[in-house]
């Protein structure tokens, strides 16, 4: 059953259940990334037991050049 | 006169957070015309504190990964940002996925109240601070020059705080010399460093003058037509604001006093000014 | 922006009257608490030149002597002053007997026309300048931000004009920045040296970022708690800013712009600011 | 004879004819000097044939700290 | 030029809450040499509106009856202050009080930071005036020129918002000019008024240039050598910067432009500039 | 405090070579929108005294003509002025054709050294003042704050001297106020006019404050959106001005100073701040 | 039975049970003053309805000069 | 014979011999100017006898608005 989520502000179908499963999903594979999911944080090792449900916002970042 | 003013204890290291560190210019990354002129910044400066950010990473184009490369090959310390954050709960999930992504318990967080003048929402800032101590972050608060505001900052548990020069930017020196002074005098204690706003070494050298611990600046040096001798200059007058600040300044007068002694001086007698 | 203004062409060496000079922060010599602590703080900053003046010598009592001494020991060069002079002929003789009796025919030309501003006569500057420059005489004319008075200087024959900072002794910076910048507009091609006024680092830093080739000072260094660090923090300060200077500023600009990029911003379709 | 001149202000007697024997008289000796005379400069090789005269106001100075 | 700027619309009257009001010089009326004076001071300003405060009250001693006597006489409005309150708390009782004293539900509302600068405590100021708003107040609050907390002042409910110019009592003018023009344009539909720490007429001349609705204050008035003849000065000054305002001020210019006209100068041709 | 500041004796009218002037604006005749504006804007602010100046007349076209007729109806005073002379050979034969073409001995003198900067050049200046006074002239030399430079007018014969407040046209106030102050108080019996640079009510308005006996402008009024009302505002200003020095001005402070006292406070030993 | 309240930050003793009372017996009579109990705003009209207990501490004011 | 003048600025040819018939001749008549000849001033009853000569500068000024 796919569903539709918001990926860093762009919607996208997905099938996946769980976070850890979703970056896998997108390719995101072994990126060094740090997420959050409906503007709550979650940490790497909380990822595959953090589900996903239609309609979520999820948030991947890396690091970039700043002030 | 030959006084020293002693009311700010000074050491030869800015100790941020328990950590020593020398050089006390810290600097942005962003903006920069390529990697290897920000590279050569850094170095020229001596800097060992630079504030790097969070963006959204696409899939596959390794944005992050080649930033982290690059990172590693400068050798300093890192101190992650929340800048374009909005509100309090914008701040404080950026600075955990900061912690996670750059294995630092070390956030500058900024909370911006206006998109125009990019000033600190400090409502926000203050109860993102809150959070943030209480969470086990060291926080690096860019503020106003409110000393009401600075107060609920270090009673959050900020042991460092940044009031601005002068709006994000906008290379305009310290705007509000005087309540930054204030600022100083009354914490004594904390670990003041003006960020943001300054343009030219001279501004850098003035806060060291007043006493402020450091300074942190971006668009200056990466928008100079030299960056890394920018930087190089910036480094210097740091340095000799510290250094001006320790030797004690002679207090500016309203009266004119002769620098050459007056007395032996030739033709005294002779030819009174017409 | 990264643009650089080439308006004035930058050398690596300060040109006096055709000697060259590595540093750029020329140093009075009164007003210190003693002569060890003078050559302390002319070794600091690395000081080539510094002034001097003439005074009345009691017989027997071998001040002067003693002062020679200490000058030889200090190897460096000399700039007799005309200090407390009030006309253009006490100016003028002044000068002559400065050129024969420190062997130089560099002056540091003052006509003093207040006693209370100690601010420079322009009338009989002028004079007294026309007069030694035909005499020979390399003259460092200690002026005002006159930009007609700079002209009349020229065409004197000076090829080094000082326009001061603030009055002698008061430490207040670069009082008329604008007509200074102005200053420079116009005479790209003459040394110009802000003398007198400047406080702290952070000023004779800031003289050197808008273009001029040296400064000159004396109290701000002889009355620190800690001449000799004072002196370093001076030397370190102008040579930051004429590297930033060379370096290319940023231009100050009315808006805030951030540093950091907002592209990619997390969180930009929640938490609309409330 | 003497005849009084103002040295460095002060008025003084002296029976020196010339500038040159006038320092030696006072005391300057081999002193480094430069010298004034009424107001005008007078170098050290003329000052054997500088004559002072009563009233004359001469100036001695020698190098001193200045800014 | 001859252009009008026609951002903020200007009225005849000045709208305080509904209520329109001539004169836009708010009086203070403390520290006065004898309530004469004061009396004379406000008619000679043609001053509509002061403000009181109030204070413990002895009994027996009638302070308080003499004192709403005298302001019977004087026939303008009054603005009761907070002054002295140190929390929202004090504050929001102290405006009850005075609500029932005063028979007005105007509140000048003061929450003070800090002994030493006085400045207004934010986050007090927001959390009073929250309260007092939904208590059916019309708030006046002395802010500081911070743009966050003007915005939420203006949801909490406050259509007049009151930042300082400098701090009480020590008549520096504007030492934030750019920070209230800038307030001035995000509010175009709040009545501003500078409040404290204007000292001369000048100021607030300057600060109805910047398009603010009014001015308010005390010192300036009240220590004057004569206080009658300084209050009809700053009415005075009050009333010609409200015009300039309307009538289109010019632009301030970096570059020098004739009045007179060129054309047709006379010697164009002779005498070539030496 | 209330202390007056008796250095400056006040007067209430403004004596100009012993002519008796009520208003003390000073106003420009030149780039008014049309006659009847300029007509207009005389009138609005009261003024008495106006500047004129003179151009080469083409045979037949009766410009000057019109003019005078012009002149005429205004009924105030002329002042012709040498605007855009740049030598002393230059100004003196214009104020000489200046005095047969409007039957006054009064000129406002200007000897221009920069044509980009409009500044006086005082060496000009002064060598003319001399001619003109020694002629007959009552001189109204324009000139800079330079102290020295006002001696030798006043020793020429000036008993009027018009500082610049910033270069002409730029509208940007006393760019050099301790200067000013400075020659306020070396003169206190010259008339002392800031002329040229003021661009709002606030600036002529702060000149008086100081003690300055009038001010003269054009560019602010003539180039404003409505320059009658603009000529109105400036004329309250510079009274207000006035009367505020007559009252005696507060001197500013460094520390903020309750304007409401502090004794009967409610509430001082409850609720100690958090 | 006397007990000690504060009035206007001094102690003092009274029998006094509720605030109209403490007012009248202070001597305020009818004079024009605002109170407050304990931090908080009384009306005058529940000035009669208010008890006053030991350790109370209690406001009164009237108008004076501000800026 | 008709010789070449400056006249504000302008070379023009005329045969007037003074400045008072130059004016004339020019077209000022009865305006109300102020004149002045090679850089000084001529006081209008001057005119008549002061004579022109070829090469001579003849500045004509009236009233305009100033600043």
């Amino acid at each position: 059953m796919s569903q539709t989520v918001i990926v860093n502000g762009r919607p996208i179908a997905t099938t996946s259940i769980n976070l850890a499963a979703l970056l896998e999903d997108q390719g995101y594979g072994a990126a060094r990334v740090a997420t959050a999911l409906n503007g709550v944080f979650v940490p790497a090792q909380q990822r595959a037991t953090t589900a996903i449900n239609a309609g979520d916002t999820v948030e991947i970042v890396s690091a970039r050049q700043g002030g | 006169m030959n006084v020293r003013d002693d009311r700010v204890e000074t050491t030869p290291h800015l100790m941020l957070y328990g950590s020593a560190v020398t050089s006390r210019l810290l600097m942005g990354t962003a903006g920069y015309p390529s990697p290897a002129i920000l590279s050569t910044a850094v170095a020229a400066a001596g800097v060992e504190v630079i504030t790097v950010s969070l963006r959204r990473e696409t899939a596959g184009d390794h944005r992050g990964a080649r930033f982290f490369d690059f990172l590693n090959g400068l050798g300093v310390r890192l101190l992650p940002n929340t800048a374009g954050c909005r509100t309090a709960r914008e701040a404080i999930t950026t600075a955990q996925m900061a912690r996670e992504l750059f294995a630092t318990d070390w956030i500058k967080l900024e909370v911006i109240g206006n998109d125009d003048t990019l000033q600190p929402d400090v409502f926000g800032l203050v109860e993102a601070a809150d959070v943030l101590c209480r969470d086990g972050f060291k926080v690096f608060p860019y503020t106003t020059e409110d000393l009401s505001v600075a107060e609920r900052l270090q009673r959050a548990g900020c042991s460092v705080i940044m009031p601005w020069g002068a709006p994000i930017g906008t290379g305009r020196g310290l705007m509000h010399r005087r309540a930054l002074e204030s600022l100083r005098g009354y914490f004594p204690d904390v670990v003041l460093v003006v960020d943001a706003g300054l343009g030219a070494p001279s501004h850098a050298c003035e806060a060291m003058e007043i006493g402020f611990d450091a300074v942190l600046l971006n668009t200056a040096i990466a928008q100079a037509g030299d960056p890394a001798a920018m930087a190089a200059a910036f480094g210097e007058a740091v340095r000799a604001g510290r250094r001006a600040f320790d030797a004690g300044l002679m207090p500016p007068r309203d009266m004119a006093v002769p620098s050459t002694p007056v007395a032996g001086t030739p033709f005294f007698e002779l030819d009174p000014k017409p």
